[in-house]
């Protein structure tokens, strides 16, 4: 039988280790998984990869484990969000390094990941600084630069329903990077709202398959991202 | 004279097309949706995963799972779609966007666009979505001031920033005049009323041409 | 306002020219727009590439098309589905041209038609004789082949529901190419079973969204595909 | 003796793992389904976009938009997912299908396999998601009988038929034995009842070992 279901956030996120790739869904304060950040930070990993679009604003979640000093570095396409001061003051330090890549890309990098897709050529940022050092070939008539699929070890997902396998929805605009990260990683641990009965999500309307996720705990009230 | 914000945005929007799938940048591009007329239905795309995006919402009636990409809180249209990210982005890259209106630090004479970063050292820089949306929607305005706080020109022969995409920009508006980037260069549409071309030319970091069918800026705002 | 339906099959197909690529969704008999198809043959249009999975079973649709003389070359990837006895003719006497794709690739080439990828490594097909003359690369330890964007002048995408906008949803397995292909057309032609009010489609359960879609028109009891 | 068909798919089904993804190919695969113990929940995917994929339905329920990849017509187990084609295949290219079980022409030494066309000059080939499975599930399991009909072995040292895909089978389940693809070679892990080594290796085209602790296949059907 399969069921993904995991007693606590402490199971959730067990085994992450140092030096790890994380991906954690969320588009300013949409869609941040708050609770399994926070079991992050309890379980201690360091030296961490996150890749996420925004560095966190506040002093919770993102913010929050930056800084616990956890991160070595982001991948992200907008750190300077507002209210985004653990990351700037850890930045202008120069106590954390910053992959800056175009908010496309970085979602297409992932896709790239999760779909088996070994690099791609887009026009996206070719002649630009973000494409120093990178390939660029023309094709159809425009530069294109290669990119390669960016993966995650863990993703950190935050859904509205789910069921045992591990089938997802989402809830309006808070869908944003989840259901690409949750291909993209090898271990995908989901927060959800509500637990239904399996056959209880119409096939037809879920978001995000069961085969793309590993681990799922119920958060039913979860606590808004960017906290001061 | 110049246009003030409002009057600039309200041109621009005279300009939207009925129908069409625009998305909006931060700042400027943003207010212009408050000028376009009613009777025209727009579709605004957010990169962040809607398409068919309302105004903000009423007080109180917020929702902090439905914002814009500039993390305001918005509603939904009759007829809109959830997708996620990369689908968005989709939409952008794959040419599907009629138009995007950005704002812009600095275009150049081929319509290279600047806007992203002011700092050579990338101190604190952030790209978001706007590398894509200039490279993939099938138009692209770009919407400014005509020159800097200190008077310099923001249309160049080449831009000094750091671009965002070359050879992208169709249309600049400015609160001095509307000008097409064309392949014989930049031509002047509409130039605010009163304004002379030879000031705006002392205005301009590279050639203009004035077509010969100009006329002032309409004001209806 | 934007309002896509046309008023009569004629219509909903005018402009297709000679020489044009024309994607269509179905697999086996599930998804094809066989009245859009028919329409086509009645259009006149002829030379064209057709991009499907399959060839056509019996003798309406798809092999209509083919029996009718219009289609140069079949860009698919599993032609000799039972009942493919048109294709097989025409195949046999050398009177159309095949471009075999492995199904995956297929799918892949037109999303990144849709997407704006100018092209992408995949490792399936390497070293086989449909990777032959095409570029390989040694990325992340394993031969990857350059596959280029597959796009349509037209695409012919059969649904369920739509609004007037073009949104649109599949019923259970027809689904299956449709999405992508809606994506990967200058022209996206519709038909549906039922045109819904604007606003009646869930904005979270809608397939495909109206960007993708061009021309709409409701076919309320479509025939069934491949007939004898 | 040699396995039949239905002893061979239940010898298959024994391997299934509880929880697994699995993509059945056409032919012998499709009918491991058949004997996995009832006790397991094995979550089938056809790459035509579902997930959950359920057994044929009876009589009279038949749905024209509910079919295999195979064409044939199935049912929806709770829990399943429709997707489209991409995404069906992004699960498979993408190394998330747990395991495929392939029905194969030839398989090599190395694990190579030959399972899409027996013509050297491609008269009307069908490749359809082989070459996607092979290369893309986890784990790749080929079944076939273990020689044709004339006696040929279809275990080689290296396929003489066009391949599919180079070095992806782990383990070739055949009438006559269970063998493991492994960096040392074929492996032999089972023997069907009363078959001796010398007679399997002179019915195969690649050199065997045989493991230590080999056993003769259970037959449980």
């Amino acid at each position: 039988m399969r069921d993904i279901r995991v007693s606590s956030l402490a199971e959730a996120v067990d085994g992450i280790r140092d030096g790890m790739t994380i991906l954690i869904s969320g588009f300013g304060n949409a869609g941040i998984p708050v609770e399994l950040i926070h079991a992050v930070i309890d379980q201690g990993a360091k030296d961490l990869t996150i890749v996420c679009n925004n560095a966190g604003s506040g002093r919770t979640d993102i913010a929050g484990l930056l800084a616990a000093g956890r991160v070595r570095k982001v991948i992200c396409s907008y750190p300077k969000s507002s209210g985004a001061v653990v990351f700037e003051r850890l930045y202008a330090a120069g106590r954390i390094e910053l992959e800056l890549v175009p908010q496309g890309t970085l979602s297409e990098r992932m896709r790239a990941a999760g779909a088996g897709v070994g690099g791609f050529y887009t026009p996206t940022g070719a002649g630009t600084r973000l494409a120093e050092g990178k390939e660029v070939r023309h094709l159809n008539g425009r530069d294109h630069v290669l990119e390669m699929p960016l993966k995650g070890d863990v993703a950190l997902i935050k859904a509205e329903r789910a069921d045992r396998w591990g089938n997802l929805t989402y809830n309006l605009a808070a869908r944003n990077f989840a259901p690409t990260m949750a291909m993209a990683a090898d271990l995908t641990i989901v927060q959800a709202r509500r637990i239904v009965e399996l056959g209880a999500l119409d096939p037809e309307t879920i978001v995000t398959p069961s085969i793309f996720v590993d681990r799922l705990i119920e958060v039913p009230n979860p606590e808004p991202a960017g906290r001061p | 004279m110049t246009l003030t914000r409002e009057q600039l945005a309200a041109r621009v929007a005279a300009d939207v097309p009925d129908g069409a799938f625009v998305n909006l940048g931060i700042g400027l591009p943003t207010l212009v949706a408050n000028f376009v007329p009613a009777d025209r239905e727009v579709i605004y795309h957010s990169e962040n995963g809607i398409l068919g995006m309302g105004p903000a919402p009423k007080k109180g009636e917020e929702n902090p799972d439905l914002i814009n990409a500039s993390k305001q809180y918005v509603t939904l249209m009759p007829g809109a779609a959830i997708v996620h990210h990369t689908d968005a982005f989709a939409m952008i890259r794959g040419g599907h966007i009629d138009l995007a209106l950005l704002g812009a630090l600095q275009v150049s004479a081929t319509g290279d666009l600047a806007n992203w970063t002011t700092s050579p050292n990338l101190l604190m820089p952030g790209v978001g979505g706007g590398m894509d949306l200039a490279v993939g929607a099938a138009r692209v305005w770009a919407l400014m001031e005509h020159n800097t706080r200190d008077g310099q020109p923001k249309i160049l022969e080449c831009c000094t920033l750091p671009l965002t995409a070359a050879r992208v920009v169709d249309r600049i508006y400015t609160n001095l005049a509307v000008i097409d980037v064309t392949e014989d260069g930049l031509v002047v549409r509409e130039m605010a009323p009163g304004l002379d071309f030879a000031e705006l030319q002392r205005r301009t970091g590279a050639t203009l041409t004035l077509a010969n069918d100009w006329r002032a800026i309409g004001l209806s705002a």
